[in-house]
């Protein structure tokens, strides 16, 4: 129901939720391309808690998880969040659902990149940065951040 | 002497090439030799974000193939990421056997059939997760011992306090590592006792340090980094080890950037474990590559150098 | 001059923390007819306890004080402590300590002088105390259960195995109560009637039960072990001794009655049994819709009952029962979804309870388990619970939780989500509560694996727009705000007490808290008693239950029953009245005021005597005696002018 | 400031475990008043009042069931009934009959319990002392 008025968007429009929404295929992708199961989670919210990076999200991860549960792609993809986490694996151990988030987190970023969203390009990296940084933070941010 | 299949990956075959030769002094002292593959590739560090997840386990299971084929089960290294891809590679293979026939058929295909025929006259054997993948400080632990080490220890690092550094990858994920308790590690704090040193407690010691965020967020990073060595500090550290080339940069390096962020800030220097191994067994100071810290580790150095007499040379 | 002991209980810090026990037990030392005074910490356990007792004997004490928590609570433990070492139990006094004083005052100097005045009440009490025996009663070991639901049923069923008679009062025409009308039970999925109707059977065909339905309580008098209980047998204007339940009857009935079993799902005749598996299987002629009792003509019933059952002339019925002991087991209902104005004030067709939910799932029920919404019969594609409709919300509605909502709306969605593979079910919540063996896990299966949408949120309003029902919710997950365009929505209504427990309470004078629920004498230990001896209690009516914690509760009211009836006789107190015979005057003023008839005039003598079987105790006719002939055992007027002088500090 | 003497003639079952149950409740209130724990409200004899007052009481509360709610039957009829005779005589003998006070309070009114005692303990503040000319001439 996207409204073409020439307003300005609403903050915070509200979810509308229908069995086509939550049933839609990204919940489905996400878990596919994760290997995991969303909608074990319960929302308890240790992921948020102890996330080392939470501070520099504008989602946090537990609630990256509940987005994906009720469909909501695009808040998701248009989230900083995604391209924030560091694959710590500090959410993922911590669990009591036993889900790899960190994983969620990989198959949420794949499916942005292939929304065309690109979150890290070779431009962005300084010569002295790039002749000084060990290998896996190179590769690392390469594997993880770029198509 | 002893060879042990070593595996120095990317980072310590080149930018930090002076934490593998550390590690090659200090275990030659402890009476063993790291034997590097004749031939191998990087291990990929990191999972990639990709849809085809089995396409990169080909080169780490390639270089655990390739171990195997050469008559050696163990394979040690010493980068935190490494250890990290190679084992949970190796996890993979041996517990999913899709993985491991898809695995070994990209293996197959890749490999031309004169390669494995002239080397050796057996047919083709999937690899099936033979080797055991071990970092040097497991083998340290669990191998060879750590009292091995204390009675071996040529400098005193006694009264030194050191804070154990373990990051992310090193234990986690903790189903698949298995290397210690994820949440309240020890390997690196009896290392330390090893060394005659004392472990420093702090509660920062596996908070990450932004990893590869270095490159993409590095303000986060900053952050990151700051409060780990402010833990450290603060609880009376006068150094931190670290067993991953990458915390390492950033907990070093990264110091630069904490010095402009917060004035109030005291740098810390940064150890390399196979640094402080090697200077322990007398390993003379000037082969471990510490003009390369962008922390100066001279103070620590001189504590050490005074509790005792000479190392190698000194 | 007595040698009285007062023993001052710290109860850890409960007493000691605003009460200075030590200057209490010293002031009390200093008290007339005080000959030992001592605190401890805590006096109710077994050190405390022994304290008391080698100090009866060592002091040579006559009498003690315990200056301790509620007589409720532990007046019996040191009554026998007491006794043990060799006092007659009516020496041993309580002076609370806690409850009125240290636990409601927080200026400790003022909490102290008021419990040392509460003890030296005591003091002035105990002084005058004389040595008692119990007065042995005999008990009727016949036991009355109200309530024909799972909890009465299985109360019945335990007291008549153990060898008592049981009369089984139930008022609908057939036991089964809201566990007859549900489904599935979670978290087993066991079916509801296949579990519950064995159970009805075996509580009919008990030789030990008899069954009264369609019966209600009319009154009741008398005390513990001897109760005389008034009974309305409701006419049914059907001879059940003999209607063979043929059915025929309710086949012909042309008129329509929207049907309370099926939560007006379905209509039955105005001659109906509620459903097909009643017991007893007797249909009644409901009055007020019976085509015949409006206007005068049809009595189509009774000319098809070949055996004359009809009976249009029947009126209602009073028996009157003796019984030992009463269990009350009355259930719940729950609020009226016409009671929620923001959820649509029951105009909404598409919006339901819970229990009419149970009936669209029922296999028996009016859709044969085929979930139709109401207003067309369109099976719903998307499918809104609403919890905490009207629980836990103190404002507006009800404080309490609910506590069975939480797993039953997991049921209701699961069951849906089994019967209609392509809905969607939503549920919003603010907490969800799982507390119980396997609960948990069937609650945390059923949002993983079952695809049911949790919301945490309250719904803030429900409205009808064409055919669909909206649901205005929010997700603070997101912190977004949630709107539904559902094809049916279902509330989790607030628990509450049958409408006819406050009415009932008052006729058993048992107690109901503060929202309506009866009320247990102590709410961990003794959780199925009525403070009123000989008052048992199970179920909802106590309190919102599931099935196992009713089932538990009412086989723990059973062997309540059972250790009462065990006894020979049951002691009563015996500080009831006593006459004076050269005061009384026989003026008789105590024998209209005594509600137990335990003043007798003697013609003889000329003046008024008390029957001690019959004397409650309750003192009115102390009161009410102009010359003070009448006293109250251990409760005279010279002991309670000296308790008020030294309540007031005075000597 | 002034702290009145109050004497509690409570009912077993309803009000003393009332006050119980405020006491449970960790509800606060004025200590100014002594409980006297009777059977029933119906014991509370006129001449318990007066005697009450007679020495040095600034106040007396009767608390019993609620009307239906007697154990007794109807106990707590009898004792509102003498309590308004009484009424009539109190201020005879110079007692304001604001001093009387009966209040119905259930088992599960812990909080009006505590609400009770606070105001009449407030109430009796802004009295003043009971002066009884009767006091001082026994004395």
């Amino acid at each position: 129901m996207s409204e073409k008025t020439g307003l300005a968007p609403s903050k915070s429009p509200p979810i509308r939720l229908t069995r086509e929404t939550v049933n839609a295929g990204f919940k489905k992708r996400v878990d596919a391309l994760s290997g995991q199961h969303t909608d074990a989670c319960y929302q308890c919210g240790n992921c948020s808690s102890g996330c080392p990076l939470a501070q520099e999200m504008d989602i946090l991860p537990n609630r990256i998880l509940r987005l994906a549960q009720l469909g909501q792609s695009d808040d998701i993809i248009n989230s900083c969040s995604i391209w924030i986490c560091a694959s710590c694996f500090q959410c993922t151990v911590r669990c009591p659902k036993g889900i790899d988030i960190q994983a969620v987190m990989d198959a949420l970023r794949q499916i942005a990149m292939d929304e065309g969203i690109d979150h890290f390009g070779p431009d962005q990296i300084s010569p002295e940065l790039a002749a000084s940084v060990p290998q896996p933070g190179l590769v690392g941010v390469y594997r993880k951040l770029a198509t | 002497m002893a060879k042990i299949a070593y595996y120095p990956g990317c980072a310590l075959n080149e930018r930090s090439s002076h934490l593998d030769r550390s590690a090659r002094d200090a275990t030659v002292k402890l009476g063993f030799e790291l034997d590097e593959l004749d031939t191998w590739t990087c291990c990929g560090a990191v999972p990639p974000v990709s849809e085809e997840r089995v396409m990169n386990l080909v080169a780490p299971s390639r270089i655990l193939k390739d171990v195997r084929d050469s008559g050696r089960d163990i394979l040690i290294t010493i980068c935190d990421f490494c250890y990290n891809t190679l084992k949970r590679t190796n996890f993979s293979i041996k517990s999913d056997e899709i993985i491991r026939k898809r695995v070994n058929a990209f293996l197959a295909d890749d490999t031309p059939e004169r390669d494995y025929l002239e080397k050796d006259d057996s047919p083709w054997e999937d690899y099936a997760g033979e080797v055991k993948v071990i970092h040097l400080m497991e083998y340290l632990r669990d191998e060879l011992g750590y009292d091995k080490i204390t009675e071996s220890l040529k400098r005193s690092l006694k009264g030194l306090k050191i804070a154990p550094y373990y990051g992310c990858v090193m234990l986690r994920p903790q189903n698949e590592i298995q290397l210690d308790d994820p949440e309240n590690p020890a390997i690196i704090e009896d290392f330390i006792t090893a060394l005659d040193a004392q472990p420093v407690k702090y509660p920062y010691r596996t908070e990450c340090c932004g990893s590869y965020l270095s490159v993409s967020s590095p303000d986060a990073s900053t952050r990151l980094c700051y409060r780990i060595l402010t833990s450290a500090r603060n609880n009376g550290a006068d150094a931190i080890v670290v067993s991953c080339p990458l915390c390492f940069y950033n907990l070093d390096s990264r110091q630069k950037a904490i010095s402009e962020a917060y004035p109030d800030f005291t740098p810390l220097p940064i150890f390399y474990f196979t640094q402080l191994l090697s200077v322990a067994l007398g390993v003379e100071f000037g082969r471990q590559g510490f003009e390369k810290h962008y922390v100066d580790v001279t103070p620590v150095l001189d504590k050490i150098a005074s509790s005792t007499g000479k190392g190698d040379s000194e | 001059m007595k040698r009285i002991g007062v023993f001052v209980c710290h109860c850890g810090i409960n007493i000691a923390e605003t009460v200075d026990v030590k200057r209490v037990a010293e002031e009390a030392k200093e008290m007339e007819g005080v000959a030992y005074a001592q605190d401890y910490i805590y006096m109710c356990s077994e050190p405390g306890q022994t304290l008391v007792r080698e100090k009866i004997v060592e002091e040579k004490l006559d009498a003690v004080i315990i200056a301790a928590c509620s007589p409720t609570l532990h007046e019996s433990t040191f009554r026998a402590a007491a006794e043990e070492a060799g006092l007659n139990p009516w020496q041993c006094e309580i002076a609370n300590i806690r409850e009125q004083c240290s636990w409601v005052h927080t200026d400790r100097e003022k909490a102290t002088n008021k419990a040392i005045h509460i003890v030296a009440t005591i003091v002035q009490k105990t002084k005058l105390n004389e040595s008692l025996e119990p007065i042995p009663v005999s008990i009727t070991k016949k036991a009355l259960v109200i309530g024909g639901g799972i909890a009465g049923i299985q109360a019945a069923l335990d007291i008549a195995d153990s060898g008592y008679k049981v009369i089984l009062v139930e008022k609908e025409s057939s036991i089964g109560g809201h566990m007859a009308q549900l489904s599935e039970t979670f978290p087993t999925l066991d079916c509801s009637q296949c579990i519950l109707t064995p159970k009805m059977v075996a509580a009919g065909k008990h030789p030990n039960i008899e069954l009264m339905t369609y019966s209600e309580i009319e009154g009741i008098h008398g005390y513990v072990g001897n109760f005389k209980v008034l009974i309305r047998r409701k006419a049914a204007f059907v001879d059940w001794s003999i209607c063979n339940g043929c059915g025929l009857c309710m086949e012909k009935c042309p008129a329509k009655v929207s049907s309370v079993f099926d939560r007006e799902l379905a209509k039955h005749g105005a001659i109906y049994v509620p459903f097909p598996q009643a017991v007893p299987n007797k249909p009644v002629i409901e009055q007020d819709s019976c085509i015949y009792f409006k206007s005068g003509q049809c009595r189509l019933c009774e000319k098809v009952c070949e055996i004359g059952a009809i009976d249009f002339e029947q009126n209602d019925q009073f028996v009157e029962e003796e019984v030992g002991a009463i269990i009350t087991a009355t259930g719940f209902e729950t609020l009226p979804v016409a009671d929620l104005a923001e959820y649509g004030a029951g105009d909404v067709p598409d919006v339901i309870d819970g229990l009419a939910f149970e009936r669209l799932l029922s296999a028996s029920g009016p859709t044969v388990g085929e979930v139709k919404r109401p207003s067309d019969g369109m099976v719903p594609k998307e499918i809104v619970f609403v919890q905490c409709a009207g629980s836990r919300d103190p404002e507006r509605y009800k404080p309490y939780c609910s506590k069975i909502c939480c797993m039953y709306t997991t049921k209701h969605a699961l069951l849906y989500k089994h019967r209609v593979h392509d809905g969607q079910p939503y549920i919003f919540y603010i907490d969800i509560r799982t507390g119980g063996k396997g609960y948990e896990e069937f609650y945390q299966n059923a949002e993983e694996e079952e695809g049911i949408i949790y919301l945490r949120g309250k719904v803030a309003k429900i409205f009808r727009d064409g055919d669909k029902t909206v649901v205005w919710g929010t997700d603070t997950l997101t912190g977004r705000n949630i709107e539904i365009a559902a094809d049916l929505v279902v509330l989790a209504t607030a628990v509450i007490p049958k409408d006819s427990t406050a009415e009932l309470a008052q006729k058993l004078r048992i107690q109901t808290g503060p929202n309506g629920f009866l009320a247990e004498a102590h709410p961990k230990l003794r959780p199925v008693e009525s403070i009123n001896s000989g008052f048992f209690i199970a179920g909802a009516a106590q309190g919102p239950k599931d099935i196992p914690e009713t089932v538990a509760q009412a086989s723990g009211a059973a062997c309540k029953v059972i250790s009462l009836f065990s006894r020979d006789h049951l002691e009563q107190d015996p500080a009831i009245a006593w006459v004076d015979e050269d005061l009384c005057g026989g003026c008789r003023i105590c024998i209209s005021v005594c509600p137990y008839d335990a003043r007798e005039y003697d013609e003889e003598q000329g003046i008024a005597l008390v029957n001690e079987a019959l004397c409650e105790g309750c003192g009115s006719c102390v009161a009410a005696c102009a010359c003070g002939a009448t006293q109250q055992r251990n409760l005279s007027d010279s002991q309670i002018k000296s308790m008020v002088t030294a309540s007031l500090g005075g000597e | 400031m002034f702290e009145p003497k109050i004497v509690c003639f409570l009912c077993k079952w309803c009000t003393s475990a009332g006050a119980d149950l405020a006491g449970t409740s960790r509800l606060k209130y004025r200590p100014n008043g002594v409980n006297i724990r009777f059977m029933c409200s119906s014991r509370v004899d006129p001449e318990h009042i007066l005697w009450a007052f007679h020495e040095g009481a600034d106040g007396v509360l009767i608390g019993g069931c609620h009307p239906g709610d007697c154990h007794y039957e109807d106990g707590n009829y009898k004792t509102q009934a003498r309590v308004s005779l009484l009424n009539r005589l109190l201020e005879d003998f110079g007692i304001d009959t604001s001093r009387l006070r009966l209040e119905w309070i259930s088992a599960a009114e812990g909080a009006k319990f505590a609400n009770v005692m606070n105001e009449f303990t407030e109430e009796l503040r802004l009295k003043g002392p009971l002066k009884l000319a009767a006091r001082e001439m026994a004395k």
